[in-house]
C-alpha cells in the first residue's frame, strides 16, 4: 500500500518529447512506472522510447490510454495552460514539475481546479515515489527503499538527502510525496498527512519543511489535534536571510511567522521531533 | 523585482489614479527646475529601493526652488541601507487631511488576492497590523472574477471612509486591481493615500513588486528594473538563471535546490562555519551555468573554502561535475574545494573530477565539516 | 404550499431608494410580502416606509435582518455586481427584475452563481408570486388568486395575462415564476417544471413560452419523460419576424430549432395541449 | 450593434490579427486611388449590413485601377436587401489555397462563449452545418477563466489544419478572443480565415456584432454605428429606448413587454388583422416615451388603425394613459385607437383616457378584434 501512486498508476507525461521530459521518462520507465502516453503538440502519432505514444492533446491521449494520471514537464510559461488542460481532460491526479510558474498564473490554476475536484502536486516539485511500485516524478529512484515510513516534503533535493540517508539506516518509505515550495501551489502538507494516517501501510512520518508561509504551523497543529502516528520533521533555512520583504503588505498578511524558530516551537509543542541536520531525521524515529 | 516609487506611481496614474504633480530628477539643478514649474511647496524624496526613507533623511520638504535645490543636493549624497541615492522625486507638496493605507498583495495561505486598509495609514502601519489588526481590513478577491466593485465599497465602509469619498474610492481600487492583475504584481500598495484638505483623494507614496515569473510578458516593466539597485554578483546571477543572495560568512556554497542550499547553509554553520552565500543552481542545471555559479562565488574575497552539494534529480551530476572544469580551468581558483556528488549519473561526475584537486565527501554532514575544516587551514 | 417564496420568505431589496426599488417596495409590503431590509450603498442607517431599515451592503443586511431572498432593482450596469455581491453574502434566492443587462456579464455571473450553489431568477423577469402568501417582484398582486396551477413563463406582461385571464375563470395559482426572457439567465423551465412536479400543492402547469433559444424544447422533453402532472402552454412570437441574425454562427450553434413552430410541436408531442391566444389557456386545464 | 467588415477587420488587426492591405472608400474615385497603392488585383466589396453581398453582385475582382474605379462605380450604385451600397472596401486580392470558419459567439444554451470552427468555410457554411455536422467543430470558453490556448490548440486539430500553422492559428484564436471579450462582442466571426498560397494565414472577410447593453461602456464602438443601415423609425425608437421593428401589416401596435407584443401581434392576426409593427415600450414606460411610440406608429403610412395593450407591473397605466394624451395631442391622429389598459394603475390610466375618443377593450382578444373591425371599416 501507498499513497496517491502504484502499480496501477497509468501516467502521461505532458512534454515529453522535450530534453528533461524525455530524460525523466526514460528514468520513470526504467523505474517501472506505467507510461501510457506522452503529449507534445504538434507531435501526436510520433513514439517515444519505441513504446509510448505521443498525442497532440491530454484529451485524445486520455481517450487512447485511459490514464489515470499525468506529469508535466513543459516550461514554465506553459505550465498553466498544461494544467487546465489535464483538468478539464479529467485527469484527476496532476503532478507539475516546472519551476518558475507565475504566482498570478497559479492563483488562477489553483481557484479553477479546485472547483473540478482535481488533485495538483506541485509545482517547481520533485513529484512522487512509491519505491517499488512507481517514481513519478525526478527522484532518483535508487536512493529509496520501500518501508512503512511516509515522506512528505516543501523541498526538492533536501528530499533526496533524508530519502538516502534513509536507506543508509535500512529505512524504507510508504510513498514520498514532494509538494514544491512555490508560494501557491497543490497539495499541501495537511493534505498529505491525513493521506498518510488513513494508508494503512505508513506507520511514521517524516515531514521536511522550511522558512516561509505558515503551512508547517498548520501541520503541526493537525499533527497534534487529528495524527496519532508518530511524525519526525526537519525545517531548513535557519542561517538563512530574510526574504525579499513584500511591502507593509507582506508583514501584515504574513504577521510574526514563518521563520524556522517559529515552525520547530509549533512543530515541537505537537509532540514532533525535529532533527538539526537532515541526516539526522531517520535516526529520530528508529 | 522592486519598482522605485517613481516607477509605481506613474503606472498608478496611468490607471487613472490621482497622483501628485511632480517628475524623477538625477541631479540638484533638474530639481530645481522642477520645483520652479511646479510652483509652491515641494516634497523631495529620494528613490532607493529600500524601506526607512524618510527616518534616514531621504525625505524632505522645500519652500522654494532654491531649497528644493539645496535639499535634492543633500539626498542626492546619501546612502541609505547601503544604497547611494541616484535619484530623487521632486513632487507638488500635498496638504493632508488623513493618511490611508491600501494594498493589494497575494496572500499565500488563502491562494487569493487580498485588499488591505486600513484608516491609519503612514509609516507605522505594521505597528498597527501588530498591535491593533482589528483597524486592518482584509477582503480578498476572486482571482478567475477579478474584484468587484462592491467589494471595494465593502473596503470603504470597513474604514469608515466618509462617504463623499466611496466614489471615489471605489474607481481607485478597481484600477488598482487593474495595476495589479495587469502588471503580474505581487504588490500594489498606496501608503498613504490621503485624503487632502481639498477633499481629494491623492496616491502619495506608491510602491509595487512584479513577479520576476511574470517578467516574460511584461517586457515594458523589466527594462524598469533598475540595475543600479542590486548587487553586481545577484545581476550576473539572474543572467544565468541562478538565484545568489551574498552573505557575511567564509564558505562559498552552490548547491542545487533552495532547500538543501539553506540546508547547506544551516548545516555548516552547525559544524562552526559560516556560509558565504546562498546560491541555487536551480533544477537541470547544465555545465555553463555551473561555471557562471563557480566565478561569483569566487568573486567574494570573504570566501576561503566552496562546499558543492549536488544531489541529483532533473540536475545530472555529470553536468555539474563538466561545470566545475570549465570554471576551475577558467577561474583557476586558489581555495580548496569540497565537493560532494549524489544521485542522477552520480558515478559519472564523480569520474570526471577524479584528476581534479579537490576534497570529496560522502554525506552533507562530511562535506560541510570537510569545508569548515579546510578554511581554517587556509589561514 | 408553494414553491420558492412563501410566508416565510424574508425579502431584502437591492436599490431599495431608487425609483422603481421604491414603488414596488411598497407594492410588495402592501400584499403583506415579509421585506425586511433594503440596500443602497451609501444610504446605509436611513428607513423606507418608516420600518424598513437600510444597508450599504447585502453583507450587513443579511447579518441583521438573516434575509433568505433579495430583489434587485437596481440599473443594468450595476445588476451583475449586485447578483454577485448577495451570492457572496450567502443569499440563496437573487431574484432580478432588472432589464438590459448585457450577455458577457450574465454568462460570468451564472457561471460563478452555479459554483455557489445559488438560485437565481431573472435577470429581465417579473419575478415570484405565491398569492395570498409573498409577491416577490413587479407582478400586480390584483390579478392573481391562489390556487393549485403553476405557472411558469419567459416573458412578463404576458403572464398577468394569463394570470389575469386565469382569475376570470376563478382558476389560483400555487406559484407563478418569470424566469425572465434574456438568452442567458438563472432559473430555466425544466428547473421550476421540476419544482411544480414535486410540489404537493400544485397540480396543473401553465408554461408560457416564446420564440428563440431551445428551453421550450428541452421542457418538452422533460414533460414527456418526467413529468405527470398536466401541462397546458402558450408560444408568443408566431408572427414576429426573424431577429437579427448572429451572423453564420447563430445558424449553427442554435441550427433549425427556434421558432414558435417548432416549439409547438415539440410541446403537443410530449401531451402539452397548446393555446391559440393566451386568454385560452386556462381553459385548456378545466 | 452589427459592425462593417472594414470595421471588423480594423479592430482584428489592432488586435494581431493578419488582414488583407486595403482601405473603405466612399467614391469611385477614391476606389482607384487605393487600387493604385495597392498595387496588383484588387477585391472591391460592397459594405452593406445584411448577408448575401456576393449573389448580389456586390463583390467583384479587379485587375488594375481603372477596372477598380468602374466595378466600385457599378457596386456603389447598387442597392442590396433594400439597402443601398455607400462604402465599398479595396483589398489587395489574395491567392488562396484553402477557406476556413472560425468564429466565437455566445451559446446561449450552455450560457458560455463558444468556438464555432470548420475546415470548409466560405459562404456554404450553413449548409456545411446542417448537412454535414461533424465537419463543425465546437468548444466552449469557461467566461471566467477566458480561452486557453490548448483549446485553440484543440480546434487546429479539429479541422485537420495542416500543423506547420498551428502556431499561427493559436495566435489567431487568442486575439480572437480578446477581440470578443473586450468589446463585448455577441459574435467575432472570421468567415473566411484563408490560407493563401504564400503559406500565410488570413482574415479575409470580418464580422462583427457588439452587444447593445453593453455599449455603455464601450464608446468607442457606440461610435460606429452606421445609422445610414438603419430604418430612421428605428433610430428613432432606440432614442427613446423602445424597440421598434417595421412590419408590413395594417394594425399599429404598441404594447409593454417584448412577450405580450407578440402575442398581441399573434392575436392580431388569429382574428384576420396584420400586424404593422412589433413595438415594445418597455417596462417603466413614461409619458415622453409613450408619446415618441405613437409618433412612431403614426409615421407609418399603412397604419389603419393602432392598438395599445398594457398590463402594468413596472409600467404604471396612468403613466402610459398620460404620454398617449401627450402624444394625441401634438399628432392628432386620424386613425381609431383601441386600447386596453390592465394592472398597475389602471383605473387611473382609464380615468385619464375617458374624455379622449379612444375605443376600450377589456380582454386582449376583445381589443385585437376591435381594432381588427376599425380598420376595415375606416377602408
Amino acid at each position: 500500500m501507498s499513497i496517491l501512486v502504484d502499480k496501477n498508476t497509468r501516467l502521461l507525461v505532458q512534454g515529453i518529447t522535450g530534453n528533461e521530459g524525455l530524460f525523466h521518462t526514460t528514468q520513470m520507465v526504467a523505474y517501472g512506472t506505467n507510461v501510457v502516453g506522452g503529449i507534445t503538440p504538434g507531435k501526436g502519432g510520433e513514439w517515444v522510447l519505441e513504446k509510448i505514444p505521443v498525442f497532440d492533446s491530454v484529451k485524445a491521449a486520455k481517450e487512447n490510454t485511459d490514464a489515470n494520471a499525468t506529469i508535466i514537464f513543459v516550461p514554465a510559461r506553459f505550465a498553466p495552460d498544461a494544467m487546465f488542460e489535464a483538468a478539464d481532460a479529467g485527469i484527476p491526479l496532476i503532478i507539475c514539475i516546472t519551476e518558475g510558474v507565475a504566482i498570478p498564473d497559479m492563483m488562477r490554476v489553483r481557484n479553477y481546479l479546485d472547483q473540478k475536484n482535481v488533485r495538483l502536486i506541485g509545482p517547481n516539485c520533485p513529484g512522487l515515489l512509491t519505491p517499488g511500485e512507481a517514481k513519478v516524478g525526478i527522484i532518483p529512484g535508487n536512493i529509496a527503499i520501500a518501508g512503512n515510513v511516509g515522506v512528505v516534503s516543501r523541498s526538492g533535493t533536501l528530499t533526496y538527502e533524508v530519502l538516502y540517508a534513509m536507506k543508509n539506516l535500512g529505512m524504507g518509505a510508504s510513498t514520498c510525496v514532494g509538494i514544491g515550495g512555490d508560494p501557491v501551489n497543490g497539495t499541501n502538507f495537511v493534505d498529505v498527512l491525513q493521506m498518510f494516517e488513513d494508508d494503512p501501510n505508513t506507520e511514521k512520518v517524516i515531514m521536511i519543511g522550511e522558512i516561509g508561509g505558515n503551512e508547517e504551523e498548520k501541520a503541526a497543529e493537525f499533527i497534534r489535534t487529528k495524527m496519532t502516528k508518530p511524525v519526525a520533521s526537519f525545517i531548513a533555512g535557519q542561517t538563512a536571510p530574510p526574504g525579499k520583504r513584500m511591502g507593509h503588505a507582506g508583514a501584515i498578511i504574513e504577521g510574526g511567522s514563518g521563520t524556522a524558530a517559529d515552525k520547530i516551537k509549533a512543530l515541537e509543542a505537537a509532540g514532533v521531533k525535529v532533527a538539526k541536520h537532515p541526516e539526522e531525521i531517520p535516526t529520530l524515529l528508529k | 523585482m522592486k519598482l522605485h516609487e517613481y516607477q509605481s506611481k506613474n503606472i498608478f496614474s496611468k490607471y487613472g489614479i490621482p497622483i501628485p504633480k511632480g517628475r524623477v530628477a538625477a541631479t540638484a539643478q533638474e530639481a530645481k527646475q522642477i520645483a520652479e514649474e511646479l510652483g509652491g511647496r515641494i516634497v523631495i524624496k529620494s528613490q532607493v529601493l529600500v524601506g526607512g526613507r524618510g527616518k534616514a533623511g531621504g525625505v524632505k520638504l522645500a519652500n522654494n526652488p532654491a531649497e528644493a535645490q539645496q535639499l535634492a543636493e543633500q539626498i542626492l549624497a546619501l546612502e541609505i541601507k547601503g544604497l547611494p541615492v541616484r535619484k530623487v522625486l521632486v513632487d507638488e507638496a500635498s496638504a493632508i487631511d488623513q493618511e490611508i493605507y491600501f494594498a493589494i498583495t497575494n496572500d499565500r495561505a488563502a491562494k487569493k488576492p487580498v485588499m488591505i486598509a486600513s484608516a491609519a495609514g503612514g509609516i507605522d502601519i505594521e505597528e498597527v497590523a501588530a498591535k491593533e489588526p482589528e483597524k486592518i481590513i482584509k477582503i480578498h478577491i476572486d482571482p478567475l472574477l477579478g474584484l468587484r466593485e462592491y467589494q471595494a465599497r465593502d473596503v470603504a465602509v470597513g474604514i469608515d471612509l466618509p462617504r463623499e469619498y466611496w466614489k471615489d474610492f471605489t474607481k481607485i481600487a478597481m484600477a488598482l486591481w487593474n495595476v495589479y492583475k495587469e502588471t503580474d504584481a505581487t504588490l500594489a500598495e498606496i501608503n498613504p493615500l490621503v485624503i487632502t484638505k481639498e477633499k481629494k483623494l491623492i496616491a502619495l507614496d506608491g510602491k509595487m513588486m512584479i513577479d520576476d515569473n511574470a517578467l516574460f510578458r511584461q517586457p515594458e516593466l523589466a527594462e524598469m528594473r533598475d540595475t543600479d539597485e542590486e548587487v553586481p554578483a545577484e545581476i550576473e546571477a539572474r543572467k544565468y538563471g541562478l538565484s545568489y543572495i551574498k552573505l557575511d560568512g567564509n564558505i562559498g556554497c552552490m548547491v542545487n535546490g533552495a532547500g538543501l542550499a539553506m540546508t547547506s547553509m544551516d548545516v555548516i554553520k552547525l559544524f562552526g562555519g559560516e556560509p558565504a552565500n546562498f546560491l541555487d543552481v536551480g533544477g537541470g542545471a547544465d555545465a555553463k551555468k555551473v561555471a557562471a555559479a563557480m566565478r561569483i562565488i569566487l568573486t567574494d574575497k570573504n570566501v576561503e573554502a566552496v562546499l558543492f552539494n549536488i544531489f541529483g534529480g532533473i540536475t545530472r551530476c555529470d553536468e555539474v561535475a563538466k561545470g566545475i572544469l570549465v570554471a576551475m580551468d577558467e577561474v583557476k581558483p586558489k581555495v580548496p574545494m569540497v565537493v560532494r556528488l549524489v544521485g542522477t549519473n552520480a558515478e559519472e561526475g564523480r569520474k570526471l573530477l577524479e584528476n581534479a584537486n579537490m576534497i570529496t565527501a560522502e554525506t552533507l554532514a562530511d562535506a560541510a565539516k570537510k569545508a569548515v575544516e579546510a578554511a581554517k587551514k587556509g589561514k
